[in-house]
């Protein structure tokens, strides 16, 4: 019992590292409409300027925080001088120079601080805590907090603040919602900055345990690209109790099915997400989209 | 032509979204080769009732029937079979291709041959397709499009999608038209022209026809009979006259100031 | 019908008595090629298994260029290309490096791109050389694949190794086996089960990963679950495997650990993966670890750094023991240079094919290269060390 | 001066002139109407107003020059479009699409006010307040899209085909609405309408487009007067 | 510029020499060369299958290389097991078409990123399943083949001679591909991409043709990773890597969704951009890419097969006019206001 406790809980820890991520693309998807696959570059770009900071000896909450004002800057740079061009066109498109993006920050990143993953600072600290035989590390728990926290600011964010009216008109039919006088170049850039600042949070957090590397965050990435799906890509819970499900429910999986086993658990969140998806084409948290005839 | 104007029956259609009852026990019928007009104020479920016609929306209970065949639980890509095509309050075009190719589209189902002759591009396929343009051009030509055939659509004005959307759907050479507002944006002129074409096409093609319309002057001038709705159920049945005369009618839909456009009816009635 | 020259093809047999030299050699410079990830999740390793090399190679030509066995003294270059791992990359890259007239293939990292390219070098006669690369696939069968063989260890001798010491204990002992689940892995496990068979030594639990895991955790609590005494922790990924040290002691098991060589080097792994708590920690090791103090006064080490602060720097930016497995690579060519008496790739192989008791630069005491063997690699050699303080030492008994 | 002034302005998608050299002036307090056949370039003279097609020539608002300025700029300057089709935020709430319309200003009780306001003007939006405004019939959204503008508050407010897809009571309703607007607030009108009869009964003077160019333009009783006129927009 | 391109003299003419540049090119190339030119037709034809599922019927798939990695093993082990090359081929696109087939009808039923999410998995969960059955795949290691040797007496050398078996299949594919994707089927496809409910209107269900386009892609990509085979050589878990599918959507792209040409064009871009970027420093291939990427379509964002018709642009539209304004009559506002996903993108003039 307590070894599938434990491993419960090590599903949880698992899922909030795609969490993270999830929450960053269910923003930009949010208050843009796109999906954005340098979503998890991004973050690992500005998780390398608290990791450059820190090697020169500044204390890791202050390099977090010059991170974020990077991020900000850096992603709502990249809406203005990348996306922007491709905004309104065909929407595959713009996906692509998503991919684009996440193969030249990739390399940009390695061009300074190379290939080879490198230790990073964590928040919390490195030990863990015994309840009835369950171990549970300081720094899991410290990430969920921090998740849940971000998921709730985001809930907030986008439910009751005009910021976030504004933006999910912008991200609805940036046309129309610049006819209502929205600023609607600002807000892409804010919506941007945000989900920048929102993935180097993931970057930072998970970088102590996934050692930070340019490619740091490119599996967690199809992970958290599937949380936000089956969440419902408008949804921050959703994104979230959808990672933790993906995480949990691959654990268990691949400890309890022998057929399965480790190198085939993966499939097994991707075959729920499927069925969910099938009955609920709009996730699980997700709001239904009307298109009317 | 062997296909003849279909008849449609309608019975007790109730539809629902959620909480909403946007269709309560509608019935209709009308008779082949007629013109029906269906009106009633906005929201009144109009469209909501072409839809279950057509296939698009299931009608959570009532029958349709289509020459007495029930069609009620036939999915919307199927109803072509049965003769039906419709046209769509916004017009859905595919913008960048050419009126051309929007309005052949409408002849999918009349086109022979499934994927593998296509790919082979059999005798069969190409012949059925020539025959096609011939005919799309010719459709256009009459109604009046026909120098704006390879112009892309996007680049044509709103009021002439409209248009467009009537050929494309003519190209099925269905036997039952529906045509959601389709003087929607069409100046006076325009709608005077649509007059005298719509009872053409009626009589060429040999169909019965279902129009949806909010410009009553159109709608006396070609309808033999209207209903009214109104919140998702039947306030009167009868002439397109005696509905525009029916207090409950003016005061749901038409409003006070209706006289003066029933004067305005155009010369075409 | 062609008319440009098609790779090794003019290589002839050697039986000429005036060789014709091969493509790739003049009088004064020899080129090689390599092509190795060198973007991409195994550009780590990818751009050290070229940064090493290239630094023994750029400073020896700095410092007069090679002795070769005809007498000459030659320039080495060295050619790079990245095929990101992707094996069609790899045999577009070595098609290149051939047209382009390398005299031979040395060093590449990979098993599946250096797979892909094994019939091919051995059909147009190229030597494809001391891969990096620890599958037995490249080095089992030289006679099959006479221009075929591997540099480093096979991970089944590497296993092989553990389980003697285990064995050799004479008493129960129960081993989890955390391995890839590739042919790494299944070398790994193959190595292990041989070397305990008919001992007390048994394997109570076993579980795999995949590379693009994001963490072990859940495969630690598994494994955690048998309470074995050994971990054989056959994970080559570094952050995975400082995952493996740092969950299984927060989840209160202390067993001893095993690691494979490429995942051992006290500052990427021990340090941060907090290995002195654990009661023991094993790997194997060939070469003396550059950023180490033991070997800070170390003349090879100074070498090795000198060198790669001058030229590998450009190529690699974080250290991975690649860096000096290709280093020592690099002695190993120019050893073989010089046995060289004909300008010709038949006499390369020849001479490499002969090399005994060489003591490369970097290889710890008692590693010596033998590369006579049809089935082993060039080092087969492995020594068993213990961490102990910041480094590792001779490893006691069990 | 007059509150909006085009001068000269033409305009073209790409590379095909659509608008040739378009000259009209519009006061507070007063509706100006465009009238043409489909194509005629009417839709488009109320976009280049609002700054969502590329033209030349002079555009000057309130004496400010806004030609080349961004439609969101233009809008917060206190213009209002209401655009030809669907002009909704599909994926928002009805609710949220009135908030959104009422995004730049200030006075936060009055929003309250007026939502409630044209919430009494249409009906059916009340009835589907929390409903996407996707799921609306096209009346409704068209109704949507009306109200939105009204929401602005706007010194300008273009209409494009406001009654298009309206119940005739309802269409009726909002051109009283729209009058009372204009006593209430001063506000000025661009009114482009299939439905002449309508259009006359707002506008004061009207122009007439063809194929980009105006052919008449006149006070709207001279209008009216023109047989030309009464036999292609007015039907009799 | 167009209306020269649209006599049809000069396009028989433009035929005729690229048919010959087709035929003479690898009589004078060497092996790399050639090696790339197969390669160029072996991705060709993975391209034709993406676009016809996403680039013409709209359903983006991230599965693509799955179905690439399943024909490369097939073939692989056919020839192992000596099998008839026929016999080889046909299996090749039987078994993925089937695959695709029944994944299709289960994930035919999603649309827009859920079904991106559920195609991602086919690379993802096909890595894990390669591994499992060694005996078939030859596990981690791959398997080599060695086959296709050219016939005694036909003068060609093994890579000349593999290069026209590979081009003349794909030359074969992209005729059938094409005469798919015009007329009756291709219309089909075009709508289910822009409007399923004008499709159903039509007579056409969805459902039915987001299936058939996925299946024809699964076949492509069967037929491609036979071919993959008789180039390379070899297959491994890599083939079917989930980056190879990003990558290949990527090079759909930039080659023209939704265009024959175009994808000609993305696979060029596809086999050569590594290769260019090597040359240019082998180091840094990820920054030299991305950027490439970046710099086609911020130039052609309707794809390299866009080039024509923007140079005629810049050439028309010499007469400046600030960024702003040329940026907005890049975009004209379509008079409907509705959601973007509903604007078709800028497809291939079909001719007429
Ligand atoms: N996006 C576009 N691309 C190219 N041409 C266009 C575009 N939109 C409109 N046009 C052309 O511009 C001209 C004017 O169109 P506009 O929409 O302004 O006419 P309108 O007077 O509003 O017509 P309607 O009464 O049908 O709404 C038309 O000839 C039309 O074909
Ligand atoms: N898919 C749907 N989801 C939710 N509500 C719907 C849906 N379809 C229709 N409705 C509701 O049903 C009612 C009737 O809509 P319908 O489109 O049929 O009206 P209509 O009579 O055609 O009106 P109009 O004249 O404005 O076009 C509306 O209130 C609409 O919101
Ligand atoms: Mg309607
Ligand atoms: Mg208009």
């Amino acid at each position: 019992m307590a070894y599938t406790i434990q491993l419960i809980v090590e599903g949880f820890a698992t899922g909030s590292i795609y969490g993270a991520l999830a929450l960053a693309i269910v923003l930009v998807n949010r208050s843009t409409g796109l999906i954005n696959f340098a979503q998890g570059s991004m973050g690992v770009l500005a998780t390398f300027v608290a990791f450059g900071l820190v090697q020169l000896g500044a204390p890791l909450l202050l390099a977090m925080l010059v991170a974020f004002v990077f991020a900000f800057v850096f992603g709502a740079g990249v809406e203005r001088f990348v996306v922007r061009r491709f905004e309104g066109g065909d929407p595959d498109t713009a996906v692509v120079v998503t991919i684009g993006l996440f193969v030249l920050i990739a390399g940009i990143a390695a061009l300074i601080w190379g290939y080879e993953p490198r230790q990073f600072p964590s928040l919390f600290p490195p030990q863990s805590i015994e309840i009835l035989g369950v171990f549970i590390s300081l720094r899991s728990v410290g990430t969920i907090v921090v998740l849940v926290a971000v998921m709730a600011l985001l809930q907030v964010l986008f439910r009751f603040t005009k910021l976030g009216l504004a933006m999910r008109a912008v991200a609805d039919n940036p046309q129309s919602a610049s006819l209502s006088g929205l600023p609607v170049s600002r807000l892409l850039m804010v919506g941007w900055g945000l989900a920048a600042v929102l993935g180097a949070l993931a970057g930072i957090l998970v970088a102590p345990q996934l050692f930070i590397s340019p490619t740091m965050l490119d599996f967690a990435l199809v992970y958290a690209l599937a949380a936000a799906i089956l969440g419902g890509l408008d949804s921050p819970l959703g994104a979230v109790v959808a990672a933790w499900f993906i995480g949990i429910v691959e654990n268990l999986a691949g400890a309890y099915i022998d057929f399965i086993g480790d190198d085939l658990k993966i499939a097994v969140p991707f075959i729920f997400m499927l069925v969910i998806l099938i009955a609920r084409p709009q996730g699980l948290f997700g709001r239904k989209v009307t298109v009317r005839i | 032509m062997s296909a003849v104007a279909a008849e449609l029956v309608l019975r007790d259609i109730n539809l629902r979204f959620g909480g909403i009852k946007v269709l309560q026990d509608v019935s209709m019928a009308v008779e082949s080769g007629r013109i029906f007009g269906l009106v009633g104020p906005n929201g009144a479920g109009k469209t909501s009732l072409f839809n279950c016609i057509s296939g698009h929306y299931r009608a959570s209970s009532g029958s349709i029937t289509i020459d007495g065949v029930e069609t009620s639980g036939k999915s919307a890509s199927q109803m072509t079979k049965f003769g039906l095509a419709r046209t769509f309050q916004h017009p859905a075009l595919q913008l960048h291709e050419t009126v051309l190719e929007n309005v052949l589209l409408g002849a999918h189902s009349t086109l022979a041959g499934g994927p593998v002759s296509w790919a082979l591009r059999m005798p069969w396929t190409t012949r059925s397709e020539k025959a096609a343009r011939t005919e799309a051009a010719e459709l256009l030509e009459r109604l009046g499009l026909g120098d704006v055939a390879d112009t892309p659509a996007g680049e044509l004005s709103p009021g002439l999608h409209k248009t467009i959307e009537l050929v494309r759907a003519l190209l099925s050479k269905p036997r039952l038209l529906l045509l959601d507002e389709p003087a929607a944006g069409l100046s006076h002129t325009e709608v005077e022209a649509f007059i005298a074409s719509i009872r053409g096409v009626r009589d060429d093609f040999d169909l019965t026809i279902v129009i949806v319309e909010h410009h009553m002057g159109l709608i006396s001038a070609v309808t033999d009979r209207v209903m009214v709705l109104d919140h998702g159920a039947t306030l009167m049945e009868g002439t397109a006259r005696e509905a525009q005369s029916d207090p409950r009618v003016i005061e749901a839909y038409l409003g006070q100031a209706s006289t003066a456009e029933v004067s305005g009816e155009p010369a075409g009635a | 019908t062609r008319t440009a020259t098609d790779g090794g093809a003019g290589a002839g047999t050697g039986a000429d008595e005036t060789a014709a030299p091969s493509p790739g050699i003049t009088d004064t410079t020899l080129s090689l090629g390599i092509s190795s990830p060198l973007s991409g999740p195994t550009a780590g390793p990818g751009s050290c298994s070229v940064a090493g090399l290239d630094s023994y190679l750029e400073a020896q030509n700095a410092a007069g260029g090679f002795e070769f066995g005809d007498g000459k003294t030659r320039e080495v270059t060295l050619t790079y290309l990245d095929d990101t791992y992707d094996p069609a990359k790899t045999v577009s890259n070595f098609k290149q490096l051939v047209g382009d007239g390398i005299f031979a293939y040395v060093g590449a990292l990979g098993t599946p791109t250096n797979a892909a390219i094994m019939p091919i070098a051995n059909s147009e006669e190229v030597p494809q050389v001391l891969l990096v690369t620890g599958a037995t696939a490249f080095s089992e069968d030289q006679k099959a694949n006479p221009w075929t063989f591997g540099l480093l260890p096979t991970y089944y001798d590497e296993a092989n190794t553990f389980g003697k010491l285990l064995a050799d204990a004479g008493k129960p002992i129960t081993v989890a086996v955390l391995s890839q689940n590739d042919d790494f892995g299944k070398d790994y496990v193959a190595g292990l089960t041989d070397a305990i068979e008919g001992s007390d030594v048994t394997i109570v639990d076993s579980a795999t990963y995949e590379p693009t895991d994001t963490t072990l955790d859940s495969q630690v609590t598994q494994l955690a679950a048998s309470k074995a005494d050994v971990l054989m922790s056959a994970v080559s990924v570094t952050p995975l495997q400082v995952g493996v040290l740092t969950k299984a002691q927060s989840i209160g098991w202390l067993p001893r650990i095993f690691l494979p060589s490429n995942t051992s080097t006290p500052g990427t792994i021990l340090e941060p993966g907090g290995a002195t708590a654990y009661p023991a920690v094993y790997s194997t090791s060939l070469t003396k670890v550059p950023a180490s103090p033991t070997f800070a006064e170390d003349e090879d080490v100074k070498a090795y750094n000198a060198a790669f602060a001058e030229y590998g720097s450009k190529i690699a930016a974080v250290y991975t023991p690649h860096c000096a497995w290709s280093y020592a690579e690099g002695a190993i060519l120019g050893e073989a240079f010089k046995g060289m008496e004909e300008p010709t790739r038949d006499s390369f192989m020849t001479a490499l094919k002969s090399i005994k008791d060489f003591q490369a630069p970097l290889l710890l005491d008692g590693i010596t290269v033998d590369t006579t063997r049809d089935d082993q690699p060039a080092i087969s050699g492995l020594t068993l060390v213990q961490a102990s303080g910041p480094g590792y030492a001779p490893a006691k008994a069990y | 001066m007059s509150l909006l002034e085009l001068e000269d302005v033409s305009a073209s998608y790409g590379y095909a002139p659509v608008l040739h050299g378009i000259s009209f002036g519009l006061e507070a307090n007063r509706a100006e109407g465009i009238l043409g056949a489909n194509g005629a370039g009417k839709t488009t003279t109320l976009r280049a107003i609002s700054g969502m097609v590329p033209a030349t020539g002079r555009i000057r608002f309130d004496g400010v020059d806004i030609l080349g300025k961004s439609p969101d700029r233009i809008a917060r300057m206190g213009i209002a479009h209401v655009p030809e089709g669907r002009g909704t935020l599909g994926g928002l709430s009805v609710r949220d699409n009135l908030r959104i319309g009422a995004y730049q200003r200030k006075d936060r009780k009055q929003i309250d006010e007026h939502i409630e306001f044209c919430l009494d003007l249409f009906p059916n939006l009340r009835e589907r307040i929390s409903s996407n405004a996707s799921a609306l019939s096209g009346g409704e959204q068209q109704m949507l899209a009306v109200a939105r503008a009204f929401m602005a508050q706007p010194r300008v407010i273009l209409l494009d085909e406001a009654s298009l897809g309206l119940a005739p009571s309802t269409a009726q309703r909002v051109y009283d609405a729209i009058r009372r607007l204009q006593t209430e607030t001063g506000v000025a009108m661009v009114v482009v309408e299939q439905n002449a009869s309508l259009a006359f009964s707002v506008v004061d003077h009207a122009l007439v487009l063809e194929t980009g160019r105006v052919s008449i333009e006149g006070p709207k009783e001279s209008l009216m007067g023109m047989d030309e006129v009464r036999r292609a927009y007015l039907g009799g | 510029m167009k209306n020269l391109l649209a006599r049809p003299i000069v396009r028989l003419l433009l035929a005729v020499v690229i048919a010959v540049v087709i035929i003479v090119a690898p009589i004078s190339s060497s092996s790399f060369i050639n090696y790339q030119l197969s390669l160029i037709a072996v991705f060709a034809v993975a391209l034709l299958g993406l676009n016809i599922v996403m680039g013409y019927t709209g359903q983006v798939s991230l599965g693509q290389s799955a179905f690439l990695g399943l024909g490369a093993y097939i073939a692989a082990y056919g020839v192992r097991q000596e099998w008839p090359v026929v016999v080889i081929f046909l299996l090749c696109c039987i078994i993925p078409a089937a695959v695709g087939l029944l994944v299709a009808l289960a994930a035919a039923r999603l649309r827009g990123l859920a079904l991106a999410m559920v195609t991602i998995a086919l690379p993802i969960i096909g890595v894990p399943l390669a591994k499992r059955f060694p005996d078939f795949t030859g596990g981690s290691v791959g398997s080599t083949v060695s086959w296709l040797e050219a016939p005694e007496g036909s003068g060609l050398a093994d890579d000349q001679f593999r290069y026209y078996l590979v081009v003349a299949i794909a030359v074969v594919l992209f005729i059938l591909g094409r005469n798919l994707v015009r007329g009756r089927i291709g219309r089909a496809f075009a709508i289910v991409k822009s409007n399923e409910a004008v499709a159903l209107s039509m007579g056409i269900s969805p459902y039915r043709y987001k299936v058939l386009a996925f299946t024809i892609a699964s076949l492509f990509g069967g037929a491609s990773g036979f071919l993959y085979i008789a180039v390379v050589q070899y297959t491994s878990p890599e083939t079917l890597s989930f980056a190879t599918s990003i990558n290949l959507v990527a090079a759909m792209v930039i080659g023209g969704s939704a265009s024959i040409l175009g994808t000609v064009l993305g696979a060029i871009y596809f086999v050569m951009l590594p290769v260019v970027a090597g040359q240019i420093d082998s180091s840094r291939t990820a920054l030299i890419s991305g950027a490439a990427l970046l710099l086609v379509l911020f130039l052609l964002p309707g794809g390299l097969v866009s080039l024509p018709r923007r140079i005629a642009q810049l050439v028309r539209g010499g007469r400046g006019g600030s960024p702003r304004s040329r940026a907005a009559a890049d975009r004209p506002p379509t008079g409907d206001t509705a959601p973007r996903t509903t604007a078709a993108p800028e497809a291939e003039k079909q001719p007429r």
